[in-house]
């Protein structure tokens, strides 16, 4: 019984030891995770992913609190990409959420009030302006994160879908003749 | 000298701790995704595993006696625990470049069974020091070799078109089922 | 029949396809008459397009330049003939997108009167300034990679040894670098004299199949005529001899490390007809305004045809006696490396070299794909030692990252694994898929790095904004006389005559341009130019 | 749209490949049938109905097309091989559970065509050999020993009545299950080669049926459906670690000839270790894969449990193949050494 | 430094305290199962060697009576073992050797050797295998009655040479498919035998000193 | 009952089911799954395990010192696993013998401390009480199937061996689901442990499927 007593007692002293000793050696400084996980995100800051902004969501993945595939714009391939980093198997997009096309925000010309409530809005300083004078969206820094159309009080911003030009065009994958058409895709006859 | 080295092989092919003993699948399963992630954990766990096959030995032999048994459970995890601790302290503090590749899979490691199950076993086989030493290193290795042989596998069986209620663990542990299956040839080569 | 001898060092893997060639090399090469339609591309080369430089109603002059070189990596256009620009926009285009691009239209005026021309005197030339006068020549590669051949004549860090020139010829059905070396091998010598007093070069090697003897015996002969020390090689016929690193391996037993450029071992590789176009530019002073094409396959009478830039296929096709009943299609290009024709009213560009009518009996429709059963004869037939069967496991499955583990970027897109997969799978075709993803996503990162940029700006910003107006009011308030502190009544007047100060100030701040700070020119000219617009609207409202 | 190459070789198909292979098998099969009764036909015809009617079963339920995957020829091959690999004239259960295991579980589970991991046939075959390893061992002795060889019309009567061959005067024990068994029991190398069942260098009737195999192994290599490296890294470690140990202890070990030209290694190196889809495919791959095979077939032969080893060393370096074709990429054009694509 | 030491202090007083509780805990629970454990572990025992030996052929009680075997090569055990004397009316009716087979078919296969005054074999049991179970496992009573054939065999009947299974020539059934598992038993036995016709007199003489003390129990 | 008490018992059976979803602790899980018995043993053994351990650590969570929380743990599931051990030892040692390493083994079975952390440290005791116990019943529950596939195809029996458990009486309640059966010895071996698992984790995954197809 004392011997029990002893035997266990040295070893706990021990381990505390150590563990106290541990811990207080290496407090874990920041989290490199997030700045990897942040990279992936496309930095669109739409918020469909029920986050302010990518960088939160970003956090909220690497605490394990949301699931890698929230977010639109990302896509598949961001999905696939946040699988590969965090060594889970890939899926397809959450629920209620779907991948759109790119576009960008264009503002009718002859509409703008120059309230500069897009501007506001816009998370990337993509539009130009000043106040009581039209505002031009840059088309090439805008994310098409949609954010700026709610607010314009004569709802005179509106999203177009970036055309595919020769510069932009990719070839598009195989379709093989008798097989499914995605590779990753199960066989049409498995459910 | 040969009874050393049957123990080695028989511990590494023929009585493989987890295709055989059926130990350790938690991070056979988890960590095989990748095959850099499978070759760290290979390496931190054979550490591990060595030495607490040794220590275990030394405790039971020494600190427990035959009179103390009850606590051999409690004393061989505690033990565990700490070898891992100090092993985290210890690269953390000599090789922060080694840290970086096993650091995230030590603390893993607390909960592979193998890790409990080779002391264990030694107990139970009334194995000496010597043998208790190489019973854990050939178990490790064993471990090591199959993680390794399994990831890389893995990794080819991502690209694969497998039927869809399949997809994730279930192909794996089907993988697992047949790689067992060419396991069982070295069955007999070494009681 | 004469090449010289020389130690070959055979590159791995190539196949043998079924030849083609004699359908259109036996007929001497046919000129085109003038049309009454052009349509240039200004983008006819790897780079960027060209800038327009004359406007919808300009009358132009044969050889005029019509499109400027955009920035360093990119050439210039001309125009094909004297006439009128009748429009600049959209058109289809010879691309395997089938999308249209921007092209000028020129309607002749039958006249084809020309600039004038004069000649580069290039032997007084220091090297580098003979570049220079070629990039407004447009001279581009006419062997299929349409790279502005003025960059690669700009002599080279290490210095260029050896001069190859490429008269392989690979592709079983294209003859007219062949047709080109035998009726027109002198000039394309001097053209290649030029290149090699360019670039420096000692060693001048002409690299060509052994299937083509007609066309070894002419350029040995005219090199003898010429006095021109070369070495004229023949290569066993094994497609993809004519491929520049390929055909570097053969000769030299070099290989161009991956990722760097034959010049940086010391060798330039240029295309018999690059070579014989150079000449025109130099020794006659004419841009690059027609190009030999072969017109093969199902049609009445194959041949090979020079032909004005910007001629519509069609008028090629009709040159060349129409397609046959049981025609299925175009191909541009060789059947190994080209594509396929949406729309034969695009006009022939620079890097159009092969037209080819298809048909069922010629090219037989692909049968069905099966999967890859990794039999390993893609990889023995990959000229590059690749392993096919693992990139295409990979970009099949979207793995990308992986794909490019197996060296994906080395791929040259020869056709040869596909060609030969017992599966029928079209390997190629998902390298490329691969390889515009691959393309795409760093486009993104790119665009998703600078916004991130732009966010952490912002918040930067506000922040800032919120600290100078807190420090503002503080120091207006710490400005005021000491009795601040038992006269609450006046510390509060003071508070808000601040905060209306403040507002003021930020109200006059506003009328100050947003944003504006990091524009780069061509943001800026958009803006202008919609604020040019709006100028214009809000005035004719005014009205 | 499927861009370039519009040209593809003709003649050269999956099933053509298959079709091959099979070809080179028939003269060691015909020799088969010659020297241990027609009983192999019918082995044959049932497993490659057995093994359609799964592959048929599997590809519906996954939802793909039955005509271009059953007649691409593998399942045929696969079944093939298995016959080959199983006792002729087990009971059709038999058959059918280690044809489960080698076209369901192991091939379709994975996706079917291409993409298995594992050897299908060898699949089977462990999965019997391991559940039943009394009837894994009854072969039909050779009609030279065998005082009456079933005939046709037995033969089906032998499988289909369920019973199967059961050991009586038609089977006895393989040249492989003799020597381990005299061998364990303490018995010399050249009493054991005493035995009516051994043959000149191999088994009595085996040798001669290897041999065929040996010949349409070099015709498979003859039209390039093979590469050299799989047979010749096989066959060579076979005899250098079997060489070995009959040099360390002539009087326990058999030769090097004997154990080429005994049980399934011919077979094995031509046939079994060449599945492309389950081998490695790099060429250095290739030869590290079939010789570790070589060498562990002759351990468990000599040390193991099983009286050959083919089917285990294949599957067990089909588990290595993915390390070992990750680690022995063929150096590229422009590379400087070797490049390791998983780093 | 200091907040180190304090942790570290702290956390090894924290873990000491479970440490010390738990293992308060388990010497209580320990005390009260100890006689549990042990007299179910003799039954166990008892049971097992009682098997071995004809139903009422002794009276004494065997566990108590255990002696111990030296280490011996004939015996196959790594560690030394022990043996039962049985007796009926303190006289030795018949012993009962620990012994094993080394050679099994997945390695060491512990059993109880019951060995008549007369050298007859009066019944085998296989305490501990680790055989594939469905196929080596018919050593064992619960499986099949394969273990009884050595009952009433002696080492010269069958005469030495015939200490095989039937399939190397034997006296000994096995099953097909398995015949390393009762080769190995079938020698191991055999070899008990000429351990107990070597040391007849040593087993069968009374013991010189009290019984030993019983073995621990080992997991 | 509540919603959250329901929540409780469908995540410990089905949704987040140890065995089939979180794929964790599943080396008894295989080892010791070759019959319906031992499963069904060493299944309730750690549903007993991860039932007392959920409860004290959730009486005692706020007792323990952050930094050596998870030391801790380990700590009290040893102490419940030996007890359960000695308990087993005591009078159920048939079994005890059986189940042999497994049983201690129940320590580092990842589920338990996972529970633990993930749970019982963070609710009170009577809903620590019922997630240890479905929890424990969910692996339980895929033990047991998994013990009778491969029972049925390895032996063609059932519940053989409960005599183990039950006493020698019991031995009449072995079911020959298949008489003169063969055996599929593969079944009982490691590799038909795997092949077993696999296949119900693919059965579940089918069966969620089709619902989720079905729902669209
Ligand atoms: C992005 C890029 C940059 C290049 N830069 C140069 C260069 O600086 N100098 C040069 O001589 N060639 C340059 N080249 C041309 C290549 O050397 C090569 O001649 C051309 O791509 C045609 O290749 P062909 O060998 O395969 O298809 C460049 C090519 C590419 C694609
Ligand atoms: C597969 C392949 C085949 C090619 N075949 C030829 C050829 O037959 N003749 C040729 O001139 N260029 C061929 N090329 C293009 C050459 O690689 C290289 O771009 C060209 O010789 C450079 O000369 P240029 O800049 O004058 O076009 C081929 C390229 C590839 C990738
Ligand atoms: C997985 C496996 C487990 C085996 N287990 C045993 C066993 O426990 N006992 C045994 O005697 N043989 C076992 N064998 C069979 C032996 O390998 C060997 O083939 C057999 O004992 C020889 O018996 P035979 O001479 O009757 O054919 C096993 C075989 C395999 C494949
Ligand atoms: C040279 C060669 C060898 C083959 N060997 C086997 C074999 O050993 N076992 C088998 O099931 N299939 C074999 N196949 C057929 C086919 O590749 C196999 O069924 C695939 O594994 C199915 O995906 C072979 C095919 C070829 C071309
Ligand atoms: S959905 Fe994606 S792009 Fe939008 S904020 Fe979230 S992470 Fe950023
Ligand atoms: S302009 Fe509008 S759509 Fe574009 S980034 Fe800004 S807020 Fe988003
Ligand atoms: S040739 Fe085709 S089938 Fe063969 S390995 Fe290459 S891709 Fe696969
Ligand atoms: S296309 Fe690429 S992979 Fe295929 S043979 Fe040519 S270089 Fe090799
Ligand atoms: S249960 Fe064995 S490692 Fe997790």
């Amino acid at each position: 019984m004392l011997n029990a007593l002893f035997v266990m007692a040295a070893i706990g002293l021990v381990l505390g030891a150590v563990l106290g000793w541990a811990k207080a050696h290496y407090r874990v400084e920041g989290d490199p995770l997030v700045d990897k996980i942040d990279a992936i995100l496309p930095q669109t800051q739409c918020g469909q992913c029920g986050f302010p902004g990518c960088r939160p969501y970003a956090e909220a993945i690497a605490k394990g609190e949301a699931d890698i595939n929230r977010c639109p714009p990302g896509g598949e391939a961001g999905i696939k990409q946040l699988a590969e980093l965090l060594g889970v198997d890939p899926k397809p997009l959450g629920e209620g959420l779907v991948s759109k096309p790119k576009s960008v925000a264009i503002i009718d010309e002859n509409t703008c009030i120059g309230c500069t409530l897009c501007i506001q809005a816009c998370p990337v300083d993509a539009i130009v302006g000043a106040s009581k004078q039209l505002h031009v969206i840059v088309a090439d820094r805008c994310t098409g994160c949609e954010l700026c159309v709610a607010p314009c009080p004569v709802d005179c911003i509106s999203m177009r879908i970036v055309p595919e030009r020769l510069d932009s065009w990719k070839w598009r994958y195989p379709v093989f003749p008798i097989r499914p058409v995605a590779a990753t895709l199960p066989a049409k006859g498995a459910s | 000298m040969d009874h050393y080295l049957y123990i080695l092989i028989g511990t590494v092919f023929v009585n493989n701790i987890v295709m055989a003993k059926i130990l350790g699948l938690c991070p056979f399963m988890g960590v095989s995704r990748k095959l850099e992630a499978a070759i760290g954990m290979s390496a931190a766990t054979t550490f591990v595993l060595t030495l607490g096959a040794g220590l275990s030995y030394l405790v039971d032999h020494y600190l427990l006696g035959p009179d103390l048994t009850y606590l051999r459970t409690l004393s061989f995890i505690v033990v565990i625990a700490s070898i891992v601790g100090f092993t985290e302290m210890f690269i953390k503090k000599t090789s922060p470049v080694l840290f970086r590749v096993l650091g995230i899979y030590l603390p893993l490691i607390t909960t592979n069974c193998a890790v409990l199950g080779i002391p264990l076993l030694n107990v139970q086989e009334q194995h000496d020091f010597v043998e208790s030493l190489l019973y854990g290193l050939g178990g490790a290795l064993g471990f090591s070799l199959v993680l390794v042989l399994f990831a890389a596998l893995r990794e080819r069986l991502e690209a694969a078109d497998v039927p869809k209620p399949f997809q994730g663990v279930s192909i794996a542990m089907v993988t697992a089922s047949l790689m067992s299956l060419a396991f069982m040839g070295f069955s007999g080569l070494i009681k | 029949m004469n090449g010289t001898a020389r130690v070959l060092h055979a590159f791995p893997g190539g196949i043998h396809p079924d030849e083609h060639k004699t359908e259109s090399c036996e007929r001497p090469i046919v000129g085109a008459p003038l049309y009454e339609r052009y349509v240039v591309p200004l983008r006819q080369h790897f780079g960027n397009p060209a800038r327009p430089v004359v406007k919808v109603g300009d009358t132009v002059l044969r050889g005029q330049r019509i499109g400027a070189a955009d920035g360093h990596i990119s050439a210039a256009v001309h125009a094909p003939t004297s006439g009128q620009v009748t429009a600049i926009g959209p058109r289809p285009v010879a691309h395997p997108s089938g999308l249209p691009d921007l092209c000028m239209e020129i309607s002749a005026d039958g006249r084809d009167a020309s600039i004038a021309i004069t000649p580069i005197d290039w032997r007084d030339l220091a090297p580098g300034e003979l570049a220079a006068k070629l990039a407004e020549m447009g001279l581009v590669g006419l062997g299929g990679a349409i790279f502005p051949s003025h960059v690669k004549l700009e002599p080279a860090a290490g210095g260029i040894h050896t001069l190859i020139l490429n008269g392989a010829e690979c592709e079983p059905w294209i003859t007219c670098d062949d047709r080109l070396m035998r009726e027109r091998a002198n000039e394309m010598l001097r053209g290649a004299a030029i290149m090699r007093h360019a670039l420096g070069a000692r060693h001048l090697l002409l690299g060509i199949e052994d299937n083509k003897p007609q066309a070894v015996a002419a350029v040995a002969e005219a090199a003898s005529a010429l006095g021109l020390p070369m070495e004229v090689v023949m290569v066993p016929t094994r497609y993809p001899s004519g491929g520049g690193k390929q055909l570097i391996q053969l000769l030299t037993g070099l290989e161009v490390p991956s990722g760097k450029l034959s010049t940086d071992i010391g060798i330039q590789v240029f295309n018999v007809a690059t070579a014989y176009s150079l000449y025109r530019a130099v020794e006659l002073g004419e841009p690059l305004l027609t190009r030999i094409v072969t017109v093969t396959g199902q049609v009445r009478a194959p041949g090979n045809f020079e032909i004005r830039l910007g001629t519509p296929i069609e008028q090629l096709i009709r040159l060349a006696g129409g397609a046959l009943p049981d025609s299925r299609g175009w191909l541009v290009g060789g059947p190994m490396m080209g594509f396929e024709l949406s729309d034969t009213v695009a006009p022939v560009s620079k890097g159009v070299n092969c037209l080819i009518a298809t048909s069922d009996r010629l090219f037989p429709p692909r049968p069905a794909a099966l999967p890859c059963i990794r039999c390993g004869q893609c990889a023995l037939a990959c000229p590059v030692g690749l392993q096919p069967f693992e990139m295409y496991v990979h970009a099949r499955a979207k793995n990308f990252d992986k794909a490019r583990r197996y060296q994906l970027f080395d791929c040259i897109e020869c056709g040869c694994c596909s060609h030969v997969c017992p599966s029928h799978i079209p390997l190629v075709d998902y390298y490329r898929y691969a390889k515009s993803e691959i393309h795409a996503q760093e486009r993104s990162k790119r665009a998703s790095d600078e916004a991130r940029q732009r966010h952490d700006f912002q918040a930067f910003r506000l922040e800032r904004e919120k600290q100078e107006k807190a420090a503002r009011l503080h120091k207006a308030a710490a400005g005021r006389p000491p009795a601040t502190a038992d006269d609450p009544e006046a510390a509060r007047k003071q508070a808000i005559l601040d905060a209306a100060i403040e507002r003021a100030k930020a109200a006059k701040q506003g009328v100050n341009p947003r944003n504006v700070e990091h524009l780069t020119p061509a943001q800026q000219q958009q803006v202008a130019e919609i604020e040019a617009r709006r100028q214009h609207a809000a005035t004719e409202q005014d009205t | 749209m499927i861009g370039s190459p519009y040209v593809l070789s003709a003649n050269n198909s999956v099933r053509l490949t298959m079709t091959k292979v099979m070809a080179a098998l028939l003269p060691g099969t015909l020799a088969h049938a010659w020297l241990f009764g027609p009983g192999i036909w019918v082995s044959l015809l049932l497993c490659g109905l057995l093994a359609i009617g799964f592959e048929a079963l599997a590809l519906l339920w996954r939802g793909y097309a039955l005509k271009p995957f059953l007649s691409d020829g593998s399942v045929l091959l696969t079944a093939w091989l298995f016959a080959l690999s199983v006792p002729t004239l087990a009971p059709l259960w038999l058959y059918a559970i280690g044809l489960l295991f080698a076209v369901v579980v192991a091939k379709h589970l994975y996706g079917g065509l291409g993409q298995n991991p594992f050897n299908p046939a060898m699949v089977g075959y462990a999965v019997l050999i391991i559940s039943f390893p009394t009837y894994m061992t009854q072969w039909p002795a050779p009609v030279q020993l065998a005082n009456h060889a079933p005939g046709l019309g037995e033969a089906f009567n032998l499988v289909l009545g369920g019973g199967g061959i059961t050991p009586d005067a038609y089977t006895t024990a393989t040249p492989l299950d003799t020597l381990k068994t005299l061998t364990r029991a303490g018995k010399d190398i050249h009493s054991t080669y005493a035995q009516p069942i051994f043959g000149w260098i191999g088994g009595k009737g085996g040798e001669t049926v290897a041999m065929l195999y040996l010949l349409g192994g070099l015709g498979l290599m003859a039209s390039r459906v093979i590469t050299w490296h799989i047979p010749a890294a096989f066959l060579t470690a076979v005899a250098l670690t079997a060489g070995g140990l009959h040099l360390l202890d002539p009087a326990r070990h058999a030769g090097p000839l004997f154990h080429l030209f005994s049980g399934g290694v011919m077979l094995g190196a031509f046939f079994i270790a060449t599945d492309p889809v389950s081998a490695c495919a790099t060429p250095r791959g290739k030869l590290i894969f079939a010789g570790l095979a070589g060498f562990i077939t002759v351990i468990i032969r000599v040390f193991g449990g099983f009286p050959d080893g083919v089917a285990f060393s294949v599957l067990i370096m089909n588990v290595a193949a993915p390390l070992i074709d990750a680690y022995t990429q063929p150096r590229v054009y422009g590379h400087a050494g070797g490049k390791e694509p998983s780093q | 430094m200091k907040t180190i030491l304090r942790e570290s202090l702290s956390a090894s007083t924290g873990l000491t305290l479970f440490a010390a509780v738990s293992a308060t805990l388990l010497a209580g629970i320990y005390w009260l199962t100890r006689p549990t454990i042990e007299l179910t572990e003799r039954q166990e025992k008892l049971r097992l060697i009682a098997q071995t030996l004809p139903a009422g052929s002794f009276d004494n009680d065997l566990v108590r009576s255990a002696r111990p075997l030296p280490l011996d090569p004939r015996l196959g055990l790594k560690r030394s073992g022990q043996f039962y004397p049985a007796s009926r009316a303190g006289d030795t009716v018949a012993v009962v050797l620990e012994a094993a087979a080394p050679d099994g078919y997945a390695g060491e296969i512990r059993l109880l050797v019951g060995i008549g005054i007369d050298g007859r074999v009066t019944g085998v049991r296989v305490t501990q295998h680790r055989e594939t179970p469905g196929l080596g496992d018919y050593i064992e009573i619960g499986k099949s009655g394969w273990i009884h054939q050595f009952e009433g065999k002696s080492l010269t009947a069958p005469a030495a040479a015939a200490w095989q299974v039937k399939k190397d020539g034997g006296a000994f059934d096995s099953m097909a498919g398995a015949t390393i598992t009762p080769r190995a038993v079938v020698k191991a036995v055999k070899k008990a035998l000429d351990y107990f016709a070597a040391h007849r007199d040593t087993l069968l003489s009374p013991p010189s000193t009290g019984s030993v003390k019983e073995m621990k129990h080992v997991r | 009952m509540s919603a959250e008490t329901r929540e409780i018992i469908l995540n410990g059976l089905w949704k987040q089911n140890p065995g089939v979803v979180q794929i964790l602790g599943m080396c008894p899980l295989l080892a010791i799954s070759n019959s319906v018995v031992n499963a069904l043993s060493l299944g309730l053994a750690t549903t007993l395990v991860m039932t007392l351990a959920n409860v004290s650590v959730s009486l005692i969570r706020n007792l323990i010192p952050p930094p050596i929380r998870i030391p801790a743990y380990i700590i009290i599931i040893a102490t419940l696993v030996t007890v359960v051990d000695l308990l087993m030892h005591a009078y159920l040692l048939a079994l005890y013998v059986v189940l042999g390493i497994f049983i201690p083994l129940i320590v580092v079975n990842c589920i338990v401390l996972a529970r633990v952390e993930a749970f019982a440290s963070k609710r009170g005791a009577l809903h620590a009480a019922l997630d240890g116990l479905m929890m424990g019943l969910g692996l339980t529950l895929v033990l047991a199937t998994l013990g009778a596939l491969r029972e049925i195809f390895g032996k063609g029996t059932l519940l053989s061996g409960i005599d183990l458990a039950l006493g020698p009486a019991a031995k009449a309640f072995v079911i020959h689901v298949i008489p003169d059966y063969q055996g599929l010895l593969l079944a009982i071996l490691p590799p038909g442990a795997f092949l077993g698992l696999g296949l119900i984790i693919a059965g579940r995954n089918w069966l969620t499927q089709r619902r989720a197809s079905r729902a669209v």
